[in-house]
């Protein structure tokens, strides 16, 4: 088996092939699968079905049905099981579907999971992964289109990973897998098929806690996450053909953080937007904008600006949906009144 | 002796049946519209429908007074058209209009109403079950004799919080009836796959009074509901029955290629035998309560008011993108 | 029965009795179980125990069983029966003992209290409370002393209440028992019996959503929740001595928040400290610290600065423990820092 | 016969029995000392005492593999010592010491040692069970013959993943076991207003084997223990023991005034008649397997041990303040 190249940048010449984001995770998994004997995936519908996305369609044709398991509708048990596995000496990849169910397991991934190695000292390992979708505008409705992201990156004892390209997606996902701690990584459902992008062929994982600079720019920075980052790149370029030099700065996991590569980005540019799918309040943008104007407080031109899902349970009607996501317009609004343009 | 003769000797009851043949075939026909519009991209979301299990939402709200409650799933237009809801508000719903019950802020998954009693279909699976039980539970507080009824299907047995329930349910005597729709399938998956031991022993293992039944028949639905329901209503305390069912399509519009879950065989032998509305029907029929062009008729009714239905909902106009922020709080 | 007052601001002169922080919770509850025959509470060994805490003794002597419910250690049933009840005409009141018990009914939470009357277009209404606890330095480890209120003020339909003195607590909790949507209320464990103050013998409310400035002054805003409170005032006098006058500004509710009287402080002093006792990563002090920076920016001296919990589980060891939650020194500290002094 | 005569015929089981025995005596004086340390404030926290149930950890570890695994509760320290904790890393982490098994992280509701296959005590009430059921699930993917215990009070019947763990163990034939220690009591209200129904049906409605034991008789205890792990280790699948027991102190410590939900008539009852150590001591005697003078010496040397322990933990020093950001992410 080769080395594992350790890339903390976005590939940039090296891959080849151009792969969807749900390929992507799916390779992931594969490759670890093939790695680790003791890596197994557990949720509901994940086998034959390969879960409704069919994001993990096939790896029961190759690993079988007791590594690719599927669950009773029981998320609060199939999780805590997993944590119980995890300790003893497997390194379970739990589905949770919709993101939303979220709710359901809180107390096995943070009153158990997050806590399990701080309380016994440093003796137990929970060594386990939690894939959790995100993210709107698929008219599904209140209960089935949240980013709750923001909840267990409030959690000390988790690592939260949140990918917004194939390459990230399956770097990061490799990365959680051979972590020896509990990680949440959320998945945007809309990217599944419709975000494509180059993946190398060789073995690599992204280093938890490395931010990328998605696109160089010098007027602006756009702090954006997830499904955020298209939307933030789309604006780039519409901001381009008014003189607005956007940078693109995709933390990429939110625990840990990578303030460093934060911070700089807005020293240099002196402006800054953070853009971000989950709900606005008491979420990711708050932390993230206060770390950027703690840190870079004297290079502001004015105050890190935010954007994030309306304040309200995202509803099913399509007009109404549409308003309560950032979209392009939002951004590149935002991002010209910033810049007097 | 005509069948005006057997009607009328029969009394009330044959008003019954005929109620809930036709609350089936209106089921069915809006389902099937229900397809259509989503087939047609006219149908934002997903579409889970009720088609092969109208026996029991039928059967069991036949059994219900207006101001009982129920609680109900994804899979809820059954339930909430056999509690009374009106089908052009519940399609202009489904289309995400602002006509709909919900000002098109829930969709097909969400569609609740208090002038029926229907606390809410539900996107998370065992979601009602606490709701219904805490219906009960106000309508005990309050005096009232109100009954609630929890509608899941048998993926529900999975949720913890359902065992919470009837656990609670049961120690406070409440005025609940927990309606287990065993239509085989979770999703993509089979329940035995899902479900260890025995389904109704779960509820009797609170000491909730149990039943199982035939899902298909409304008339031995509509018997084991009505008992159950007065029971409850006496303050004899909650139910549980087992309804053994049949879903007719995939788990949603869009589950098309099913064979790799089950058979095609399986699919079209419980179409072919176990229709509910086939057997409700045929036994009308062999009865002498009705005859086969009454009920003939009665379908073509209802297909009018459903195709009329539909039309209220394709040509009602959307919300204003600015109702977003309203109705988040109270 | 005499009018409710509506007091926005903190009780000056009026009030006579000194009470604790829990005898003003416990008078909450009477006066509005007294009032409303629909006002129940409910949870685990509330009724002739009056929780762990005490905190709701005496109840169930007045108002029976049937309104003092004691439960089993069912959370996520209690709580998802009492929105059920709340739909259907009741206004309960859900005890959660310990704060950390959030983690297993997020869902009736989140996903049907906080959302049943938006998806209903309106047409449901779930007038509920539930209490619970938050808090550390009670040697109570890592799964009882959690201070999770950031969860619930991430999500749209709640409102979440985190009274700092009786007075507050008193009115705050009238207020939420009245209030016709879901309230969380989070009650610091330490201050049941520490904190005293003066609650006025008259029915009152305090509206949600308003903050009160315990302690005026002019070189630096200390706005502080909760427990924290008692810390920022502590420091405040302290402060004084060496010359630096802290205005102490609590919020009083997470959500709504009022941004208004927050921005109103920093613009006069210029800098701010925002101090709470969530973990600090992606809690409270994002938020407030991002509102407060956004809307008095061309008025603060240097960035607006966080104190919160360590990013680690909360561990048992005392001298562990009390290294885990800001305290008067650290305050202090910060603020001479701040105002070079 | 003369004692060792009997002894010998007796053979390994004679070992085990004053093993089980010592063990019995080992948690009560342990117990009694946390007790003490915590009414003389050295404790910091709450402490659960065991006192009452010893029998059931004893009777349960004693059919346990040293690398098989256990799940604990806030009430753990019986578990932990019968799972092979030593008492001076047990009092040093009760009192937050570095030395203790968390290195004063965890304390008293979370001793948690990998060395004797304890997973961790859980202040979560039925926050074990899940643990337990994924530690027999590694073990059956890592074709391992490892069983996992679950302890847990009757109150965390109440907590719905409980039946979602025994459903999943039952589906996949986990070698695990429910062992719920019904002491009548969750904190200050009884089971019977807590728990409807039946308790053994809550388990054997998921299909798992089920046992009643008089959680006072250490042998019963030991005998229907061994019996179920034997089975799950065999791959026969997962069981469900029903202890009854009686929690002789206060909830904690502190729970002094408990008339208004138990009677002191109760408790001197129990005490009287009931004692785990006086029943077990009793039938060694009248056996013939030891002597009066033989116990009160083990009881001695247990005293001492404890006593040296307590000295030891009291002396050790706690952990430095910066050790606050170690283990938080391994
Ligand atoms: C808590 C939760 N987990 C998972 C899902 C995703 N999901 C939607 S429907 C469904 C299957 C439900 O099966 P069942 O309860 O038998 O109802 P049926 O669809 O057969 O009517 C699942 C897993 C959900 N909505 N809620
Ligand atoms: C989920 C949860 N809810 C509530 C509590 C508070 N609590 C601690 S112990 C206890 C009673 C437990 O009773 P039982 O399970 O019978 O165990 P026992 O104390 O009798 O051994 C409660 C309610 C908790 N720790 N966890
Ligand atoms: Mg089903
Ligand atoms: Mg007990």
């Amino acid at each position: 088996m080769p080395d594992t190249a350790i890339h903390p940048e976005r590939s940039r010449g090296t891959a080849v092939r151009e792969i969807s984001y749900a390929d992507a995770i799916r390779e992931a998994l594969a490759e670890e699968m093939r790695r680790d004997p003791t890596v197994f995936v557990i949720g509901e519908d994940v086998a034959e079905a390969g879960t409704p996305f069919k994001v993990v369609k096939g790896l029961v044709e190759e690993f079988g049905k007791t590594r690719v398991v599927d669950t009773p509708i029981s998320e609060a048990g199939f999780t805590g099981l997993a944590v119980g596995a995890a300790m003893a000496g497997m390194r379970p990849v739990v589905d949770i579907m919709f993101g939303d169910f979220m709710t359901l397991i809180m107390d096995q991934v943070v009153n158990q999971a997050a806590k399990i190695h701080y309380m016994s000292g440093g003796k137990w390992k929970v060594p386990m992964v939690i894939r959790a979708t995100m993210g709107a505008t698929r008219r599904s409705a209140a209960q089935h289109s949240q980013s709750l992201h923001a909840w267990p990156s409030h959690i000390p004892g988790l690592k939260v990973a949140i990918p917004s390209t194939p390459y990230d997606a399956k770097g990061l996902l490799k990365a959680a897998i051979r972590d020896d701690n509990p990680v949440v990584v959320f998945e945007d459902k809309i990217s599944y098929a419709k975000v494509k992008g180059p993946v190398p062929d060789e073995d690599y994982v992204i280093p938890l806690g490395v931010a990328d600079i998605k696109r160089e720019g010098s007027d602006i920075s756009i702090v954006a996450t997830s499904s955020m980052v298209q939307v933030a790149l789309g604006a780039a370029t519409m901001l381009e053909e008014i003189g607005i030099d956007a940078e693109v700065v995709d933390p990429r996991t939110t625990w840990p953080l990578d303030e460093k590569t934060l911070i700089e980005s807005v020293k240099k540019t002196s402006r800054c937007i953070v853009v971000d799918e989950g709900y606005f309040r008491y979420g990711v943008t708050g932390e993230i904008a206060s770390v950027i104007a703690e840190g870079a407080f004297y290079d502001l031109d004015g105050p890190v600006r935010r954007l994030g899902a309306r304040h309200v349970p995202i509803p099913f009607a399509p007009p109404l949906e549409d308003a309560t996501v950032p979209n392009e317009r939002d951004v590149v609004a935002l991002a010209r009144q910033m810049c007097n343009k | 002796m005509s069948i005006a003769a057997k009607q009328e000797a029969a009394g009330l009851d044959v008003e019954k049946a005929l109620h809930m043949y036709r609350g089936m075939v209106a089921i069915r026909a809006f389902e099937e519209r229900a397809n259509d519009l989503y087939t047609r991209a006219l149908m934002p979301g997903l579409a889970h429908l009720y088609i092969g299990e109208e026996a029991i939402a039928v059967g069991v709200c036949e059994a219900l007074r207006p101001d009982d409650y129920i609680t109900s799933t994804h899979r809820g237009h059954g339930h909430c058209l056999a509690k009374g809801a009106v089908p052009n508000l519940m399609f202009a719903e489904l289309l995400g209009k602002e006509a709909g019950y919900c000002k098109g802020k829930g969709g097909s998954m969400h569609i609740a109403d208090p002038a029926t009693g229907n606390l809410g279909a539900n996107a998370i699976v065992g979601g009602g079950s606490t709701l219904a039980t805490g219906a009960a539970y106000a309508s005990k507080m309050l005096g009232q004799d109100r009954v609630a009824v929890c509608f899941f299907g048998e993926g529900a047995l999975g949720q913890g919080v359902l065992y919470e329930s009837m656990n609670l349910a049961q120690l406070w005597t409440l005025p609940v009836l927990y309606v287990c729709e065993n239509n085989m399938y979770c999703e993509y998956t089979h329940y035995s796959e899902t479900t260890a031991g025995d389904i109704p022993s779960r509820a009797t293992a609170f000491g909730l009074a149990s039943e199982t039944v035939d899902g298909q028949d409304v008339r031995a639905v509509h018997a084991a509901a009505s008992k159950m329901v007065e029971r409850a209503r006496r303050g004899d305390g909650p139910g549980f029955l087992l309804m053994n069912t049949y879903r007719f399509r995939g788990h949603h519009v869009g589950d098309i290629a099913r064979d790799y879950y089950r058979s095609k065989q399986e699919e079209q032998r419980w179409m072919a035998d176990r229709d509910p509305i086939a057997i409700f029907g045929g036994w009308l029929v062999s009865e002498g309560l009705a005859d086969k062009g009454a009920l003939d008729r009665l379908e073509k009714e209802v297909a009018a008011e459903m195709d009329a239905a539909v039309e209220f909902a394709k040509n009602a106009p959307y919300p204003d993108a600015q109702r977003v922020d309203e109705d988040v709080y109270a």
